[in-house]
């Protein structure tokens, strides 16, 4: 950690979340809201968790404020301002937030210094990894044996969260019939692609070189930053990018919805898969260095290495569907015609 | 100087958090409600990030870890991985509950055709 | 080798700071995107050669690829920062925003 | 060397700072587009140096080259969405609304 940069960045931070809440027009707050989400992964390089900073990057730029557009383009951007009324919910508000800040202040003065190398935090279980990683999985990156290896249960529920969450966008907005009994409201008209030739090229050229390098993301988590919920949600992004740029029945062409659903269930499927492939081995469930009876030429640790990106894999597939069947979602309003 | 160095962070948490409280409560416009929670989100994640660094340590990722090189690994040279791995998870499935949150918006507004608290529960 | 480096990072910093006066001062929208287009490119580019050049200090395989790499950010900011110049001047000029003019009653309804 | 690209860091800080009240204070969202992306080209740079700094710009590297592909989408997105939305308010002006009149 950098202090000088620590706390220039975080003051920028806090004046970012200031003004997203209080600007009056909901586009610009989305607006406002992206580089807050920027600031937030410099916030994490800075602070040494290259891996959490490089799903912000990759969320952030890619997928959530991207999101917001969508929605806000979706309604309306209006914020409607009252001259009276809601006073006391606005003092009752403020109340609530100055207790829950006096209660943490209070509780702040027990916590052990920021970046001291004795806090309890990293004196039970962390120093385990970090001498045993390499040893036990031969993969450097310790966030990546850990995610993969040692959690891999919470890692594999994590994913079934997602998906559970792409269904749920699913049933809420998804409308099959063609005139549904609640239409769009009038002067929200879904628009038709971009027709700008400039733009549609670039991202035309762009949007492979997008896809091989989150490819490469995938394939070289072991030894750098990276892994399967980064390298998926830049898959899913480059589709995005093409959607934007073309129109989203271009995707809906190449992604259908239910090729989508089916690569959200193969994804955690093949999790899953793995881990009945170690039960039925004759170890427990997602112990992978039972797999080098199967693999051929691996030992008990490459064999841990190996099951790590089988896992990743079918995270990148399960995540790039999931975001892609939201991001159409909430653009075509749950028609999947256009937009 | 060193004090302020040393709480800076869990000060800067705090503030966001009752930044996020404070619009998730006050705000009257459904949009805005999820900024934010996503603002409060956040918040836990910088906290959480903020336990795993350590002075003088550099990323979690072992210096010339390619093939097996059994050289001793020493604790305090690397950032403590834990955080780190929970809080990745953390912001995916963020995505998640913030696609969720953003159709349950555009549902109610196909519905109500508003985005504002009270004028729904004036509908309702 | 140093010289070299911190001479390019100062030019780098000047025209950061010149976009960003040029971004906080000019009076309307298509000026300021001016400013921040192309000053915002060029200085990019010059850093990133900056960074190249400190990270190039002794010649292995390891360091050509990090060279390879910071090179492929500046190509990739070269293709994308004109586009994305491009769409916001775009999206600006179809909603109508009026240019500025000096005689502030011949742009004002 | 890495005392001046931490100065150097801390400019970059700096300018996004001045950058960042073009961003919040309009006038119109077109303007805020338009700081949002010199921030994200900012944020670039910014990680780069920070990899100088911690002296492994291989393990940095990934996450910078992602930003420089990714910024393009937000900026793309946010100006597709708001050349689209001119039926709502012609004038472009996304600050400062007239009366409601409903």
């Amino acid at each position: 950690m950098i202090w000088q940069l620590d706390l220039s960045i975080l003051t920028l931070i806090v004046i970012c979340a200031f003004a997203t809440i209080m600007v009056k027009d909901l586009l610009s707050a989305a607006i406002i809201f992206g580089a807050y989400s920027f600031l937030m992964c410099l916030l994490w390089t800075e602070m040494g968790a290259v891996d959490v900073a490089f799903t912000e990057a990759s969320v952030g730029a890619g997928v959530s404020t991207v999101l917001f557009f969508a929605a806000v383009h979706q309604t309306t951007r209006r914020v409607r301002t009252r001259k009276s009324g809601r006073m006391l919910a606005k003092v009752f508000a403020l109340m609530a937030a100055l207790l829950t800040g006096l209660v943490l202040i209070i509780a702040e003065t027990d916590f052990p210094g920021f970046a001291s190398p004795f806090t309890p935090a990293s004196l039970h279980l962390s120093p385990y990894y970090i001498t045993q990683s390499l040893h036990d999985t031969n993969v450097p990156n310790i966030v990546t044996s850990v995610l993969a290896d040692y959690r891999g249960f919470d890692t594999m529920f994590e994913t079934a969260v997602i998906f559970t969450a792409g269904l749920a966008v699913i049933a809420i907005l998804r409308r099959y019939k063609r005139d549904d009994r609640c239409d769009l409201p009038e002067p929200y008209v879904i628009s038709e692609g971009y027709p700008d030739t400039i733009i549609r090229f670039i991202a035309r050229q762009l949007a492979p070189f997008i896809q091989l390098f989150a490819l490469y993301v995938v394939a070289h988590g072991h030894h750098s930053p990276g892994g399967g919920f980064q390298g998926g949600v830049i898959l899913g992004a480059s589709f995005i990018l093409l959607a934007i740029s073309y129109d989203s029945r271009m995707i809906i062409g190449i992604m259908s919805e239910r090729l989508n659903i089916l690569l959200g269930n193969i994804g955690v499927l093949i999790y899953a898969g793995i881990g009945f492939l170690c039960l039925l081995l004759g170890a427990n469930f997602l112990d992978y260095s039972v797999l080098s009876k199967v693999l051929p030429a691996t030992d008990k640790i490459m064999a841990r290495s190996h099951g790590m990106l089988g896992i990743e894999i079918g995270v990148a597939i399960a995540v790039m569907a999931i975001v892609i069947s939201i991001y159409l979602n909430i653009i075509s309003h749950g028609k999947y015609d256009k937009g | 100087m060193q004090s302020i160095i040393s709480s800076y962070n869990y000060w800067i948490y705090i503030l966001l958090m009752m930044i996020g409280l404070y619009a998730m409560l006050a705000k009257n416009n459904l949009v805005k409600k999820v900024i934010g929670m996503s603002i409060f989100q956040t918040a836990i994640i910088v906290f959480y990030v903020s336990t795993g660094a350590k002075e003088h340590a550099t990323i979690p990722i072992i210096a010339h870890g390619h093939g097996a090189v059994e050289a001793a690994v020493d604790v305090a040279h690397y950032a403590n991985p834990l955080p780190h791995v929970l809080m990745l998870t953390a912001i995916v499935v963020s995505v998640g509950t913030l696609g969720v949150a953003l159709a349950i918006c555009l549902g109610i507004h196909r519905r109500y055709n508003s985005l504002e608290e009270d004028e729904i529960q004036e509908q309702l | 080798m140093d010289i070299v480096v911190i001479v390019l990072t100062v030019i780098a910093l000047l025209f950061f700071f010149a976009t960003t006066v040029g971004l906080l001062r000019f009076p309307d929208f298509y000026s300021r995107m001016h400013a921040a287009g192309k000053g915002d490119t060029l200085s990019s580019l010059v850093i990133l050669l900056a960074l190249v050049l400190y990270n190039f200090h002794e010649i292995n395989l390891a360091n050509l690829l990090v060279a390879m790499k910071i090179l492929l950010i500046a190509v990739f900011i070269f293709m994308a920062s004109p586009t994305a110049t491009h769409a916001i001047i775009d999206a600006g000029y179809e909603s109508g925003i009026k240019p500025w003019a000096k005689k502030p009653e011949e742009e004002s309804p | 060397m890495d005392s001046f690209f931490i100065g150097t860091g801390v400019a970059l800080c700096l300018l996004m700072l001045l950058t960042l009240h073009r961003a919040i204070h309009g006038p119109t969202a077109i303007d805020r587009i338009m700081g949002v992306n010199v921030i994200g080209t900012k944020t670039t740079i910014l990680l780069v140096i920070i990899g100088t700094i911690y002296h492994r710009v291989d393990m940095f590297i990934d996450i910078a080259l992602a930003y420089a592909l990714l910024n393009f989408i937000v900026t793309i997105a946010a100006s597709r969405y708001f050349q689209q939305h001119k039926n709502l308010n012609p004038k472009g002006y996304g600050y400062r609304f007239p009366a409601e009149d409903d």
